[in-house]
């Protein structure tokens, strides 16, 4: 999608968890275009020796309101700076960014791990609550805040050491999961080794699986080729452009 | 006030864009009108496609960044087929930027780029992220010379030469490219720098090292222009870390005829034309008829 | 943790003091114990006192600083009968800077140093900011290997030389002072550059170019140290941006067995002792006895 | 003078004529330290691409309450960055740094242009009330916002446009007050053309001068020769250090 570059006020940017931020920003044009899986690209305008922006996944729009809202780690020194801004304060919003989720309207699964439950939040939120099912993993039980956050027929969860949910990673619960809710297809969005799993598990039950992948960025824009992956058949794709979010068939198995 | 002529080309302003970091110019059309570019110089060429490094090709420094995209293009061919018929579709004059990995892929590539829709050559014997790559040609004046050459023998068009500041001397490749017919040259490239990451010991890079742009080496490509400016009588390009019109403008004075902005769209898609309008502002604040009035005003 | 063995001599850890920015140490006697800084290279002497540059000698860039202090210095000989006696009060190695006009003043000059109190020569090849000096020895492996022979002719210390990053092959350089006998090399030097003031139409700076250095510069002074080390047999003081403990150890991982804090002091008188204990957290941090395990583990 | 780093909390910064703005900042062993005509260097934490201080008079100080003021005109980016800070932020001071005035008990001339008054009202609130007589020039009224903030004795105002006080240049009045007052010494700070006129008029009147240059600041603190300035006899003086305050003996008049 072709972004919109808005010099957007903070309403609201406060920790939601351990070293996890929520921030909510006034940048309507944003909300308006925005579709689920797509990102904003933030410019960090008060420290100008960060010169590149960073690329968050919307977890929310509302159209009324003119809102974006995002859920982001502490990564670095960029994610830090994000963090100090206060409410009242601008950020520099270039968005929605990218290729999004293709929704669906049979019973889906989405699966997520860490901050890559994110995108799934917005992307529940536009599909039909009785048809979704929630994986959430995470190592512990404080990572799994999100729970609350969606509003959909069931969460499943799991951590690695059982203190919450089931005990093992979300892929384990997957292949029962869309078995017993006779899912079309999974959207999953996590950390690199959990994205390939769910792939794999979704192509040995033969349904469809949409992956949101993250890279390193620079323009967003698709004019840097920084951001270039493998494609199937020799492709190169641009996580900004052709992605984040991809057939998982197009960047899995590419043989 | 903006429109510059160089090499024979008239330009609405002298704010390029510079290569690799806007496309084909045709991923910004939704951002800007391309119609108010000065010009574009495209994404680096090669006579063959190329698939560009793996692993990590971009990485943020302290005001500057680091990228080693190794040239990842579709090749001349593709690029004559299709993509330039959309780019003519624009009114903005077209600079083909050509890497070649021996001297005869130079000539080569000119010949085949003899053509209507191509306003400008420029010559990248300064690409650092390719192995057995261009930068060997632009870090030594005679090969510098010989590229030059043989290129000029296979073109009509005004030929830019892109120099490197990885170099102890860049007079003497200037004033190289220039006895080798050169119609004006342009720089900086990328300075070869690396950037490790301290928990994993690992280079950040994907090909280890990467080339250095942004603010951060502003001074050094100031300097280089301004050395360069003196030594030649052919237009200069300058280009290095421009992020606003008075940026241009400091470049415009140390002797560029016209400037490049490159980083500066990765940091926001409508860079150029914020810059080209600033560039205007200062220009009238100055009093000035038309902004050349300030190339090489600084002694 | 950080105890290093440099050329032989001990320091308490391997965060020097860089030369020009952390006078003659007695400055900062008031702002950090002295007696814990890894060595300190003091101001870089001539053999004559020198006045320096006259107009404006600094100016901040993107990231970074350009300087043009011009060598000012009260020469060798009131350093030796002024300063070094105070200096010698302190428990910390000494490091003496020198730059020469010609190749003998380096060979007088390190034979007045050949005294007591003087731990290493750092031989400056490489300073951009005086005429006729002692860059042009820095940037020809040639001069700059006939310039190591006749310090060390000249002197019981260990030498270590100093390098300029305005070659176009560092490597070249660093391989020809080893042979030429030296004990270590140190590096980066600042990078020439120049800012123009657009209002003045003026260089900022009194002697027009100046020296880069900060953070801005620190992706190239990576990569030349570790292009340096993975060259040379005899050790490598890395420099260029150093303002964090994180950033010591990136240069330690490209291959620096000490390092040097030039511009930081100009941001924090305490830097140094700051970054030494940035450097030691990290090295607990990833569970290292000695912090000299990481030198060279970028591969 | 050794300075003291601190972290100081912004109390106050509020712009107080067009371009021109005082901050107070809480700084308690800064304050106490102080004397007039010393300096603090604030560091510009909130962006890091500026990586050198900015050098700044100590305008006064209040030792009960812990701060320091000073009053600054936005010059450039660093003057700008220290205008967006807000009552609550923090800055990184040193301070405070150099050689301040030689005070005196006998009736003194303060003369000062554009921001170079700052310094001459910490030294005004040190010296007795009755015998300081202060000269302020501006180019035109507005620039006279300073006459509130002395409490002198006496304050003559000049401008050059005539908008208000006497039509010319503060050093116009300058001959005339040093024989009505009987001064004894001269204290000046403003623009280098100004302070050096008004070191030529104390000359020719045979009383001393004090004069607060400016250089271009690496450091701050000796350590560098950013700043150095030339001597009588061919010495190098470094403001930051050895001044910023001088003879003007030993700065001007040099042969
Ligand atoms: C399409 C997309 C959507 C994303 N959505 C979210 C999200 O919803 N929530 C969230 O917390 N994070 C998200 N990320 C990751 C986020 O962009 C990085 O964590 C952030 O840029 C780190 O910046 P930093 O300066 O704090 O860290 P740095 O110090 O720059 O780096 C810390 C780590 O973050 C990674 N990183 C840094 N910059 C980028 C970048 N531009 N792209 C990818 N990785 C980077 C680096 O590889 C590094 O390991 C997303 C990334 C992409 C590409
Ligand atoms: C001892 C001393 C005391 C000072 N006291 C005051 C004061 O009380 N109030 C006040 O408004 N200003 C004062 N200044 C000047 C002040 O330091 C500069 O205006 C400020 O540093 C400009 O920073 P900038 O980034 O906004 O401007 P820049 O964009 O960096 O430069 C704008 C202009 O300011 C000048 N300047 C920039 N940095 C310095 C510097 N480090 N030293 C001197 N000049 C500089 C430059 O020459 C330039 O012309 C003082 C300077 C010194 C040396
Ligand atoms: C991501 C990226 C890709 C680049 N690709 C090319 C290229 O293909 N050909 C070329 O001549 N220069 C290339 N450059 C160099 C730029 O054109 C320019 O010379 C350099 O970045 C300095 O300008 P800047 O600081 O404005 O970016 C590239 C630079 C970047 C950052
Ligand atoms: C103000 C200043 C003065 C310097 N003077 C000297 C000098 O006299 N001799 C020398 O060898 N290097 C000198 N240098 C270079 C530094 O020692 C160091 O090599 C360089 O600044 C890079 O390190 P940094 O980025 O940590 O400053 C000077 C640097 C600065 C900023
Ligand atoms: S980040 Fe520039 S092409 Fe994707
Ligand atoms: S500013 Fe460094 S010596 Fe004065």
């Amino acid at each position: 999608m072709t972004g919109i570059k808005q010099i957007g006020t903070i309403i609201y940017n406060e920790p939601v968890a351990q070293s996890v931020y929520k921030m909510v920003v006034n940048a309507p044009d944003i909300a308006k275009a925005a579709v689920p899986g797509t990102f904003v690209h933030f410019g960090l305008m008060q420290d100008s020796s960060h010169i590149l922006r960073r690329p968050i996944s919307l977890a929310e729009t509302d159209i009324e309101k003119g809102t974006i809202t995002i859920i982001y780690r502490l990564a670095g020194e960029g994610t830090t700076c994000m963090s100090q801004l206060s409410a009242g304060q601008v950020i520099d919003c270039l968005g929605p960014l990218g290729r999004g989720f293709t929704p669906s309207d049979k019973p889906v699964i989405l699966i997520g791990g860490g901050v890559g439950v994110a995108p799934l939040l917005f992307l529940a939120s536009k599909l039909k609550k009785e048809n979704v099912t929630v994986i959430i993993g995470g190592k512990t039980a404080s990572e799994l805040f999100w729970t609350d956050m969606f509003d959909v027929q069931k969460i499943v969860t799991t951590t690695d050491d059982g203190s919450a949910g089931k005990k093992g990673v979300a892929a384990d619960v997957l292949a029962e999961l869309i078995q017993s809710t006779g899912a079309a297809i999974v959207y999953t969005c996590g950390p690199t080794p959990m994205v390939k799993k769910v792939a794999e598990i979704a192509k040995a039950c033969r349904i469809s699986c949409e992956v949101s992948l993250e890279a390193y960025m620079g323009c967003g824009t698709g004019g840097c080729l920084g951001c270039v992956i493998d494609g199937r058949g020799g492709k190169r794709y641009k996580v900004c452009h052709d992605g984040p979010v991809f057939d998982a068939e197009e960047v899995f198995f590419r043989a | 006030m903006l429109e510059t002529v160089l090499c024979g080309v008239t330009m609405k302003s002298p704010v390029i864009a510079a290569s690799g970091t806007f496309g084909f110019g045709l991923e910004y059309a939704n951002y800007l009108d391309l119609n108010t570019v000065g010009a574009i110089s495209v994404k680096g060429l090669s006579l063959k496609p190329r698939r560009g490094n793996d692993g990590r090709r971009i990485c943020e420094t302290p005001s500057g960044m680091l990228n080693c995209i190794g040239l990842e293009n579709p090749g001349v061919e593709s690029f004559i087929n299709d993509i330039l018929p959309q780019l003519s579709t624009y009114d903005v004059p077209i600079m083909a930027n050509i890497s070649g990995s021996d001297i005869e892929e130079y000539g080569k590539m000119a010949a085949l780029l003899d053509i209507e829709g191509i306003d400008f050559l420029e010559v990248n014997i300064s690409c650092p992220n390719v192995k057995n790559g261009c930068l060997a040609f632009g870090v030594d004046p005679v090969s510098a010379a010989q590229v030059t050459r043989i290129v000029k023998k296979n073109t009509h068009k005004p030929v830019i030469v892109k120099l490197t500041p990885n170099v102890t001397d860049i007079v003497s490749v200037a004033v190289a490219v220039e006895a080798a017919g050169a119609d004006g040259i342009s720089l900086i490239n990328t300075l070869l720098g690396m950037a490790i990451d301290v928990d994993t010991w690992q280079p950040f890079m994907g090909n280890r090292f990467g080339g250095l742009s942004g603010p951060a080496v502003k001074p050094v490509a100031v300097r280089m222009v301004y050395q360069a400016a003196q030594a030649v009588h052919i237009p200069v390009i300058g280009m290095g870390g421009i992020m606003s019109g008075r940026d241009a403008a400091e470049f415009m004075l140390a002797g560029a005829s016209a400037v490049s902005v490159g980083t500066a769209t990765l940091c926001s898609p409508t860079a150029i034309v914020d810059i080209t309008k600033e560039l205007e502002q200062y220009g009238q604040g100055k009093g000035l008829v038309n902004i050349g009035e300030i190339v090489g005003q600084c002694k």
